[in-house]
């Protein structure tokens, strides 16, 4: 396919400026247009489920501890090396987390630690301002990891229920799935489901799909 | 034409110089003999009109365990846009002399490409136009990515200790 | 704006502004201190991924010119040197200069992990951290972070700056 | 083809009355830190030569030490503005490396986030090719629009401009209902926008003159020059890997390759915004016919991949009174080596892997467009001016991350 | 006592032309912004609107860094040079009837003259930067400013001739008492070329080739910091103020309006100026730039060509009507 081009302006346009006064006329009218700007510290942006921010270590509500057994999966598969993790062993075989950090100035944010964790003890949470003015501040040890997770409760309002949508440990046996992790592929993603049309076509009214629920699928 | 064909032709024009050719995958490597490689891509440009190249590389066998002659090879991807035909040349080239004919007077574009080779790996493209370091400082030492060379370098470069030297000194104007 | 106190209007803790006159009644410093705060301007010097979204936060959805921050070319008009991406060693050298070239009172925001850590490329070709060879006033963690979170740090290098105390640069 | 010996010069620090001008790296106009040496008699540049090297963090060298699973995070970095591309141009290489299966609604998100990182790349190259020209606005639009799709990037996979979306063998996450009705608003808008931004600088006698006659490059030089993508087709080449050697689920698109004649500036601009719309197209017809199924192949490997073949990883753990045992020992390397080239918005995006039957690459080598666009400036830059070279260089659309890897 | 009176109006008018300067900056930030669906200056004071009094603070407690390699006493001069210059061409601009500083036969002449001068201010500050990219934009700058003098110069001929006058307030009076008691139409292509030389002398989009961002880095201001740079921006702005004002006195009747405002008789030849000043911005949200010879081009083969047909025309219509 060739590509085209407009036709070359006649003379009456060049005098005329035809092109130029039509530019002016885009930016005229886009000056009493809204403008799209979200005034940030007190509008925030939408956030969505699973997205890749603060890292929070799972509090259990039964132990009120961290959920984590010290498997090593995560910082095994970290591409950038910024979990350490030190454990020794429990009387009953099981491991015992001495120290349990994150480097997080060095990590990616790719989501891997949080996909391969087999008990869903990890996260990354949707906060994403912390800023700092050393490097230490940002060293998570295992206190501040499980801090972060209460704070993000307390921002976001979710409580101990909270699914993260990347929670999805592959290896592991399908009855250790949380729950919503465990439903099929939802009936909206038939082929006639996919059909939107031109026009943008609004949610099935019998089942609306809320946002998490969605990222949950 | 298949590749294996082409690979097949080049065989009987250069009977000498192919070492094997080898399907992998549904790409065929043919492994050439360093010393004619300009003609022979010269050939396969004008008869098979193989004037795209893809990709000119360098490899490092130093840890590799099997399917190799020489410590260094030369990798010329070459694609034909008539015929949709990819076809891979494979030159070894001994540790001793790593030095390999260049093939800047087929596409020009190949200039940056074995500058880099040169840089990562040094080996040396003969009848270069302007062989030097590209991606790394000038006065780099070493050749990254030779395998015996370490991921986090074997020493400092200098233009970067005179930098934290020079860092040092200008604390003390600091507020 | 704060409240109106005796026909002075307080914009900033410690800092009035009589209406109508182009006087401030104010300590120097927390005027020169709010100044500097309400314009600091970067340089335009974007390393590799984090300046993309450097550019984005200064777009429309974001708009950095709310907070008065304008990005200027040339490193000498510039208040703040914004590090968004990876520094190599062999731009390291380039990225100093730069910061020699800028006049003082100057700042340095190591925005996303590259520029914090050197992040994922702990090779023989980057720097482990901008802090190697720069002061650097604030580490935004990201990789990279979003505007926002850019945003949130020049917020947080403002703060610093309101705290500051006689850094008058040629009067020093 | 003639040897071009200009195309690297040494330019010798000599006492003649040449104009010695070293842009960048850190200048407004060379797109992050690519320095362009230039001897200058006055405005007109006499040589003209690129330095790059000022981005090179070693990527082949760390992917030689990270796993193939691992490596996906790398290739987020490459072209940090169509991660998703890479992503899939990556995937795509390895899969066919390991012999990986791909279902086929997988295929079909990967198509859609292609065209969805080529939208944003194009997007992002017409506002800073429109800034280097001075028309500022054109920028703050284009990333109006960007905004949309990278905000839907995030709600797919989490993060903005580095997704790391896909996996070997599939792809991380599903799309949701949301994200479809986002998009397929998006795609019906998205024709508007373009109109607008023609109407700022298509007709605009300014931006012709900037833009036509600069820069020509015929057919055989573009070819010379391996040039790729846009900016080949721009010279009247018509080779677009998605057409030539269709991956993912390009075979069952209907789309066209825009093809310009000239080769300047202003028809590798017309190449791009056509692009756009058949990017639209491409995006309403994934909309439309978006296949059921799983998103990830039953043969897909683990996130941790075992270093060598054979070699069990076992992780085992009590979690409250139960023991996990986390065993993966399938073994799916193989020796060989294979090269695979996938259409980036950028041009042509090649790896080529040597595997030893490891669970790392003995060799990944990354075929970036952008490295052969930037060496292709010396010849095309000579005797321009500045302005000119300006527009060159936008038009060619590098992005060092890419170039210096 | 005169003195002392005609101090106070000098040190009122620089105020106001002062103050003008810093909320146009404002302004401009702000119509730009809008133009381009963001905001604009929004958190420093209400709206923004104390966002140039920050800059300004700021701008004055900075460093100022002299280069090592600089010509110490012309990169100090330089900035003087253009903004004294661009304050002296004030002096005779008419705001209103009688309120001028110095009401001089020359004014017009004046004015260019200074404009002229403050070139040279340009293209010292290029030079003794020792600078690559200021010593380009230098150049740059002296060719336009050498180019686009004598369009506009001669575009503003057939005011003269129309007046019979170069005294500003007097063509303001003949504007007055002319048929359509403005030269706009009978003008248009003087003011076409006028218009365009305007811009090109102001350094302003599609002519701002000296400081053209993307090419020369910053121009000839790219050594300059602190308070020498604003300087230099204020120069600037004051210069866009002094052409838009000459525009509004030689086409557009100066502080003649279709009625009187009482009290305030600036009032019409102000609001005149403020329209200039926002096509000046708005051209700047629109269009892309010229390439330098290009703009030569320009200035050379359509502009001169046409300003003479102007005064032609204009000499065939006065020898016709007389």
């Amino acid at each position: 396919m060739k590509v085209q081009y407009k036709a070359k302006r006649n003379l009456l346009q060049t005098i005329l400026q035809v092109e130029i006064l039509q530019g002016l006329a885009l930016t005229l009218r886009k000056l009493f247009s809204r403008p799209i700007t979200r005034q940030y510290p007190d509008e925030k942006p939408p956030m969505y489920a699973g997205f890749r921010g603060q890292h929070a270590l799972v509090r259990d509500p039964l132990t009120n501890a961290s959920k984590c057994i010290g498997c090593m999966r995560c910082a095994t598969v970290c591409p950038s090396r910024c979990i350490h993790i030190k454990t020794h062993p429990g009387d009953s075989g099981q491991r015992l987390i001495d120290q349990y950090a994150i480097d997080v100035l060095r990590c990616v944010f790719c989501g891997y630690c949080v996909e391969v964790c087999p008990v869903g003890a990890i996260t990354m949470t949707e906060v994403f301002e912390y800023a700092s003015y050393d490097r230490e501040a940002i060293y998570f040890d295992q206190e501040i990891l499980l801090a972060n997770w209460d704070r993000f409760l307390e921002q976001t309002g979710y409580d101990d229920t909270y699914v993260n949508p990347f929670w999805r440990p592959r290896g592991t046996l399908e009855s250790r799935l949380a729950a919503a992790m465990r439903r099929d592929v939802p009936a909206d993603w038939t082929i006639e489901g996919q059909f939107v049309g031109t026009k943008v076509r609004q949610p099935p009214a019998s089942k609306p799909i809320t946002d998490t629920e969605a990222a949950h699928a | 034409m298949e590749p294996i064909r082409i690979a097949a032709r080049l065989q009987e024009k250069f009977p000498d110089s192919i070492l094997g050719i080898i399907e992998h995958r549904g790409q065929v490597t043919t492994s050439v003999a360093r010393t004619l490689i300009v003609e022979m891509i010269q050939f396969l440009k004008t008869e098979h009109q193989m004037n795209h190249l893809n990709c000119l590389c360098g490899v490092d066998n130093l840890h590799r365990t099997a399917h190799f002659v020489e410590r260094f090879e030369v990798i010329y991807q070459l694609y034909s846009m008539e015929n949709r035909t990819l076809l891979r040349l494979k030159a070894p080239v001994p540790e001793t002399d790593p030095a390999i004919d260049s093939i800047c007077g087929l596409w020009t574009g190949a200039n940056w490409l074995e500058r880099e080779t040169y840089d990562l790996f040094g080996i040396v493209f003969n009848n270069h136009p302007n062989l030097k370091r590209i991606l790394t400082p000038d006065d780099w030492q070493g050749h990254p990515l030779r395998k015996d060379y370490a991921l986090k370098g074997d020493q400092e470069w200098s233009g970067f200790e005179q930098l934290k030297e020079k860092a040092a000194q200008l604390k003390q104007f600091e507020f | 704006m704060g409240e109106i106190t005796n026909n002075l209007v307080q914009i900033e803790e410690g800092i009035k502004f009589i209406p109508g006159a182009s006087a401030f009644v104010a300590p120097l410093n927390k005027l020169i201190n709010w100044g500097r705060a309400g314009s600091i301007w970067p340089a335009t010097f974007g390393l590799a991924c984090c300046a993309i979204e450097m550019m984005v936060a200064g777009a429309s959805t974001n708009d950095l010119d709310r907070f008065g921050i304008i990005f200027r070319a040339s490193p000498r008009q510039a208040d703040c040197l914004i590090l968004a991406g990876t520094i190599t060693k062999k731009m390291a050298p380039i990225v100093r200069r730069i910061y020699d070239q800028m006049p003082e009172p100057r700042y340095v925001i190591a925005m996303g992990s590259c520029a914090c850590t050197g992040g994922l490329f702990d090779t023989y070709a980057v720097v482990q951290g901008a802090d190697e060879f720069l002061p650097v006033d604030v580490y935004i963690p990201g990789c990279p972070p979003r505007p926002e979170a850019l945003l949130e740090g020049i917020m947080k290098l403002q703060e610093k700056i309101m705290q500051e105390q006689g850094r008058w640069s040629q009067f020093a | 083809m003639t040897k071009t010996t200009t195309l690297d010069v040494q330019v010798a620090d000599g006492a003649d009355d040449k104009y010695r001008l070293k842009m960048g790296p850190q200048h407004p106009a060379t797109h992050g830190v690519l320095r362009v040496d230039l001897e200058l008699d006055g405005e007109t540049i006499d040589k003209c030569d690129p330095q790059v090297g000022y981005l090179h963090r070693g990527f082949e060298k760390l992917a030689e030490h990270r796993t193939y699973a691992q490596n996906i995070v790398l290739t987020d970095r490459l072209d940090y503005i169509a991660a998703m591309a890479n992503n899939v141009g990556y995937c795509v290489a390895v899969e066919k490396l390991l012999a990986i299966d791909v279902p086929p609604r997988a295929q079909f998100i990967r198509v859609m986030v292609c065209e969805m990182a080529r939208i944003s790349s194009h997007l992002l190259w017409l506002a800073t090719h429109a800034l280097d020209i001075g028309a500022m606005t054109v920028f703050l639009y284009c990333f109006r629009e960007r905004e949309v799709l990278l905000e839907l990037f995030a709600e797919l996979c989490g993060s903005r401009l580095t997704n790391t979306y896909t996996r070997l063998g599939g792809v991380r996450q599903d799309v949701t209902h949301s994200i479809m009705l986002k998009l397929q608003r998006f795609v019906d808008e998205f024709p508007d926008h373009i109109a607008e931004y023609e109407t700022l600088i298509d007709t605009n006698r300014i931006w012709l003159k900037r833009t036509i006659g600069i820069g020509p490059i015929s057919a055989d030089k573009a070819v010379d020059l391996c040039l790729t993508g846009p900016s080949l087709r721009g010279s009247g080449v018509d080779y677009d890997i998605r057409q030539h050697v269709p991956y993912a689920a390009y075979d069952q698109m209907d789309f066209e390759v825009p093809v310009g004649e000239t080769g300047d500036t202003y028809a590798r601009y017309r190449c791009r915004m056509e692009e756009f719309r058949q990017s639209n197209n491409i995006l309403r017809q994934c909309i439309e016919r978006m296949p059921p199924g799983p998103i990830l192949g039953k043969d897909a490997p683990d996130l941790i991949m075992p270093a060598k073949p054979g070699r069990k990883i076992e992780f085992d753990a009590v979690a409250g009174n139960a023991l996990i045992k986390l065993i993966d020992n399938r073994d799916l390397y193989m020796e060989g080596d294979v090269y695979v080239a996938t259409e980036v918005p950028k041009g042509e995006l090649g790896f080529y892997f040597i595997s030893d039957g490891m669970g790392r690459p003995y060799r990944m080598h990354i075929r970036s467009p952008s490295f052969l666009h930037i060496g292709a400036l010396a010849t095309i830059g000579q005797g321009v001016m500045i302005a000119d070279l300006i527009a060159i260089i936008g038009t060619l659309d590098v992005v060092l991350g890419e170039c210096d890897r | 006592m005169q003195i002392l009176i005609l101090l106070l109006q000098i040190a009122m008018v620089m105020a106001i032309v002062l103050l003008h300067v810093a909320y146009l900056t404002y302004f401009e930030r702000k119509i730009i912004g809008h133009m381009q669906v963001r905001m604009g200056p929004m958190r420093v004071g209400w709206h923004g609107l104390l966002q140039p009094i920050a800059d300004g603070i700021k701008s004055f407690f900075k460093e100022d860094i002299i280069p090592q390699q600089a010509d110490k006493p012309l990169f100090l001069a330089a900035p003087i040079i253009c903004l004294v210059t661009m304050l002296a061409a004030l002096a005779v601009l008419p705001f209103a009837e009688g309120w001028v500083l110095a009401d001089i036969n020359i004014g017009l002449l004046f004015i260019f003259a200074m404009s002229s001068l403050a070139s040279y201010g340009i293209i010292l500050a290029g030079w003794a930067s020792n600078s690559k990219y200021t010593f380009l934009g230098g150049m740059r700058s002296m060719a336009q400013v050498i180019s686009y003098e004598i369009p506009m110069g001669l575009s503003l001929v057939g005011v003269m001739m129309l007046s019979g006058s170069l005294n500003l307030s007097e063509i303001v009076a003949a504007q007055g008492t002319s048929i359509f008691s403005i030269y706009l139409f009978p003008q248009i292509i003087g003011f076409f070329v006028f218009f365009i030389a305007m811009l090109a002398e102001t350094n302003r989009v599609p002519f701002d080739l000296p400081e053209a961002e993307t090419e020369l880095v910053s121009g000839y201001i790219t050594e300059y910091s602190g308070m020498r740079y604003a300087m230099f921006f204020m120069a600037e702005y004051i210069g866009m103020m002094i052409l838009a004002s000459i525009g509004t006195v030689c086409f557009l009747g100066g502080w003649n309006g279709p009625f009187v405002i009482p009290f305030f008789p600036p009032f019409w030849f102000i609001l005149k100026v403020y329209g200039f000043l926002f096509v000046f911005i708005w051209i700047r949200a629109t269009l892309p730039r010229y390439r330098y010879d290009q703009l030569m081009a320009i200035g050379w083969k359509l502009l001169i060509p046409l300003a003479l047909l102007n005064i032609f025309l204009t000499g065939l219509f006065k020898a016709l009507v007389h």
